[in-house]
């Protein structure tokens, strides 16, 4: 990792009661001061943790000013259990929704910003997330900031039926626009970026940046598995599954990933 | 009672078993049945409009995937003249679950995009059961390129019951495919009429239905999932479809008030199947009456309405804003 | 075939002193006259034989004027053999080179049209083909006219070195300057179309029409077979084969050509 | 003598050989050999001067596939800093014969785009000896794109033997590819400075060969078609390939006078591969004085001369122009 990211890590949500922290993937028992400083990824197998919303903006940007935080969730078809679970998850979060976004400075670049919060009902896509996400395209426009949006997502929420779908096409209509004029949007697809988020703006990002092993795709693994009943391979939608297949532009780890973008803004825009 | 009836249609096809059964016999004995053969049609008349007075969601959906339902070719074939369909991607290959070309419909020159299904066995494996693949999605956005840089309106035609769902899928990018057709579509200088006319499930509907207007037929159906799999995951019961259709407010008039769509078409008693004609007249009319009403605008009139069309879409408490929600009531 | 087909025959060339023609596909006897009306296709397999550029432009339009018939090919090379093999090739066509151009009708509509003849070397691209290509399409677009390309050509003239390999961006170019306006482009491949024609102009119609049974492609096959040391099936870079690899939009029968093209014409301007 | 080498290296090698032997016996015996080793320096520098002043045109093919030559991966090392390959087609894969990207170049950020060939037998695989397939036109086509709406210049380095040879090629469009690219490049509004910097071959180099300027090192080759076969088409002999090369004029010289290339740059004594430092010095100056000068021009100047300076390309008699020659002598 780089000596710069070190400082960042103090930005990460600390479990003081844990000492030691596992690794998922290779079972690796990690100081949890370690994985921290490492950024939540495993020194050993270099595993990524997932991040929250606050965490991803943290360790990428400086000065970050939340846009958009008053926005509030409905229910617009009455959905059976949709209270309560999103009631869980505010409480657990913290937050009004899935979706984060606002101002803030990449090396000293005002950009504008935007992460999903898998933590909040798998990071789902409903009118709120496509709301906010919409208003930091026009926003970014206005203010000729430049786009970073770092997904982390099941997809659309079904609890909101058709007014998720149709965010959709909302927050694919706003890249269109961004798109007529010089300002780069580069989309981070960190695990997991799939369905309706990665089938809308997610994929439309001038350069798409995976996290290492992050999985990316439309269908689910398990679905595809079970409708044709055949057996994917283990790699199947991971980052460098998606790589091979011509599907993103770059593998950065954590680690490397502020000075990536950082690189990548300044050749399009210096 | 053949499969290719739905079991909601049981009591009509009784009824028109009958009915043909006395006219079978009262011609081949010479006997004359026809009062009798009267009252039965009336009844039957009756018996339709009852049944189809009180459909369910699960109903619908079940209209929505008759499989005597016209598809977009048969729609094609009843409005337009001169149609000519264009195929490939020029980079992989070609995808039969969505046809696009050129036409004329009310002798106007329009481009024709459309989701198609198969008929028979042979033929759902070769449109794939209406499942758009990346490469028929990038067919489709190159056909309506050059329907925006030759002028025509593009009538795209909605009836799937989802993207392509197979590791090739993935591999060539069906995010990404679906993704760009809207943007794609968000950015077209042409009106854009999209019509659900059967299935309209998920990313693979939304990808085509980027348009200045949305219609949609009376027993189609528009959904971010399909009932089975919503109720796989959410209830871990795929048999909690029917139910789950209720809650997930799928049908034309759900749609309408949820702002999504302008307009609901209405079919024929007993659904489009019955009068392919008769539906096709209605349809005609209506795509006639909104492309008249959207050649009035400029291109940047068009683009600003589009996009300003799916951008209040989306309810939500904005504290800000002058009313809570930003569009329709909720449910 | 279409009983409008049946005049144009008559500008076919006759080869009056042969009552029959082999078909060289299925090797049937066909009545010299007969084969004609058929617009030279077998009435048994309907195997298209190859026509020359004046015949593939008399099946398809009326009031052909042809353009820059004066411009001549030079040997910019010296290219050994090239003057005696271009020499005999000009007295067998009675043309000074592989291309035939100029403005036509078709079912009334002015259009611009050329057609490359396989008989005059290959129907190779040299300089003069590039220099005719491009002014058609200069010219079309001048004076509005939709632009139809009936290719019959091995690709680009190697007896003119660079000079033929220029003729490929050359003419690309040239398409892209149609591209910006409202005038149609419409790329008939007949048998064969390959290599740095098919790698340049002759790919970028905004419909690509084909013969059935042409071969369309880039490296011949035979020569795919020999780098490769494989054996490639009989159907390889047949239209038939292009169509189902999305390379070509619709595979249309002689007799049909003309009526398919006034119909697409009259969708894309109408 | 390895096969690393050319034949007509060898005296060269051979001189390198003995000074290093030379050099390395004084250094374990502490004899001063300087005298000597400095006359054998020089002879090898006579040597050099003579092979190289008198290359036959298969000699400057050899020369430009030499093992050890610079590849586009070389230059940009030693030309650019703050590099970022992009990758990927966004439908089907990504071409290593193709890569493409974002640098810094004098200060300046540049995208460059450039075909690369392998150095090993691992890498010429993935490279596929810089054979550009389908997805690798696209992916550059994409990243030039990009480049024009950020307003970058784009410097495309060519070294192919040739487009992709082998059926899934054919089957995903080289064909489309080749002409899409080509197409593509004639209205990108940004400098666009190709620089032909090994094999020039085919359709598979004029593919990303369309550009404002167009510069060849001094020991490339630029050709409608490989010497080979040429020889084996024209003459069933691909043995007759060294002949064939000195009639299809490819070398830079006749680039020079047959106005396809504005200028040749110059390589150190013995190749590229001698001394890439001094090459990319060259190489970079060249590109630099081109991207200078045309960056005064309006986009709509940059694409009308670029327009033209292929549209005079081609050796005709045409009556009815001023002059016979449209551009260029005949050589
Ligand atoms: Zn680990
Ligand atoms: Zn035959």
């Amino acid at each position: 990792m780089s000596p710069e990211a070190a400082p960042v890590a103090a930005r990460l949500e600390e479990i003081p009661a844990n000492l030691v922290t596992k690794c998922p993937s290779c079972n690796t028992m990690l100081v949890t001061k370690d994985w921290l400083r490492d950024l939540k990824t495993c020194a050993r197998c270099s595993h990524h943790f997932r991040l929250g919303a606050r965490e991803r903006i943290a360790i990428l940007t400086e000065n970050f000013e939340e846009w958009d935080a008053e926005l509030a969730p409905h229910d617009p078809l009455q959905f059976p259990d949709y209270l309560p679970k999103r009631s869980a998850a505010q409480i657990k979060t913290g937050a009004k929704d899935s979706m984060l976004s606002g101002a803030a400075t990449l090396d000293g670049r005002p950009i504008a910003i935007a992460a999903s919060d898998f933590g909040f009902m798998g990071g789902s896509m409903g009118s709120v997330f496509g709301e906010k996400i919409t208003r930091l395209f026009e926003r970014a426009l206005d203010e000729k900031r430049p786009v970073l949006t770092a997904t982390s997502t099941g997809g659309a929420r079904m609890q909101e039926g058709l007014m998720s779908l149709m965010q959709m096409a909302k927050t694919s209509a706003a890249v269109g626009r961004l798109r007529e004029e010089k300002l780069p949007f580069i989309s981070i697809l960190t695990d997991p970026s799939m369905a309706g988020v990665q089938a809308s703006f997610a994929s439309l990002g001038d350069v798409l940046v995976a996290e290492p092993g992050a999985m990316i795709g439309f269908t689910g693994a398990r679905v595809i598995e079970q409708n044709l009943r055949i057996k994917l391979p283990k790699d199947f939608q991971s980052a460098e599954f998606q790589m091979a297949h011509g599907q993103i532009d770059m593998i950065v780890p954590r680690a490397k990933l502020k000075e990536s973008l950082a690189q990548l803004l300044s050749l399009l825009l210096d | 009672m053949l499969s290719r009836w739905l079991h909601l249609e049981q009591p009509i096809v009784e009824l028109e078993e009958k009915i043909d059964e006395l006219k079978r016999f009262a011609a081949s004995e010479n006997l004359d049945f026809s009062a009798k053969i009267n009252r039965l049609e009336e009844h039957k008349c009756d018996v339709m409009r009852r049944i189809f007075a009180d459909l369910s969601p699960w109903d619908r959906v079940q209209m929505a995937r008759h499989p005597k339902r016209p598809y977009s070719l048969d729609y094609i074939g009843a409005l337009c003249s001169d149609w000519v369909e264009l195929h490939g991607d020029r980079a992989f290959g070609d995808d039969g679950a969505i046809v696009a070309g050129f036409a004329r419909l009310n002798g106007r020159s329009v481009a024709v995009i459309g989701n198609q299904k198969g008929r028979d066995t042979k033929e759902r494996q070769i449109r794939n059961f209406g499942q758009p693949s990346p490469e028929g999605l990038r067919k489709a956005g190159r056909v309506m390129e050059m329907a925006a840089r030759f002028g025509r309106p593009i009538i795209s035609l909605v009836d799937t019951p989802g993207a392509a769902c197979s590791p090739a899928a993935e591999e060539r990018g069906i995010s990404e495919a679906i993704a760009h057709s809207q943007m794609l579509m968000s950015r077209l200088k042409v009106p854009i009429i999209v019509v659900i006319i059967g299935e309209g499930c998920s990313g693979g509907a939304i990808a085509t239905a980027l348009g200045d207007r949305v219609l949609m037929l009376e027993h189609a159906y528009y959904s971010v999932i399909s009932p089975e799999a919503c109720a796989s995951i959410l209830f871990r019961d795929p048999a909690k479809a029917p139910e789950t259709s209720q809650q997930l407010k799928i049908t034309a008039d759900d749609a309408l008030r949820l702002g999504v769509i302008e307009e609901i078409i209405p079919e024929p008693l007993g659904g489009a199947h019955r009068d392919l004609k008769a539906m096709s007249v209605a349809l005609g009319a209506a795509i006639e009456k909104h492309v008249s009403a959207l050649e009035t605008l400029s291109p940047e009139e068009l683009l600003e309405g589009r996009y300003q069309r799916f951008r209040k879409l989306g309810d939500l408490d904005d504290p800000q804003a002058t009313t809570a929600h930003l569009n329709g009531a909720p449910v």
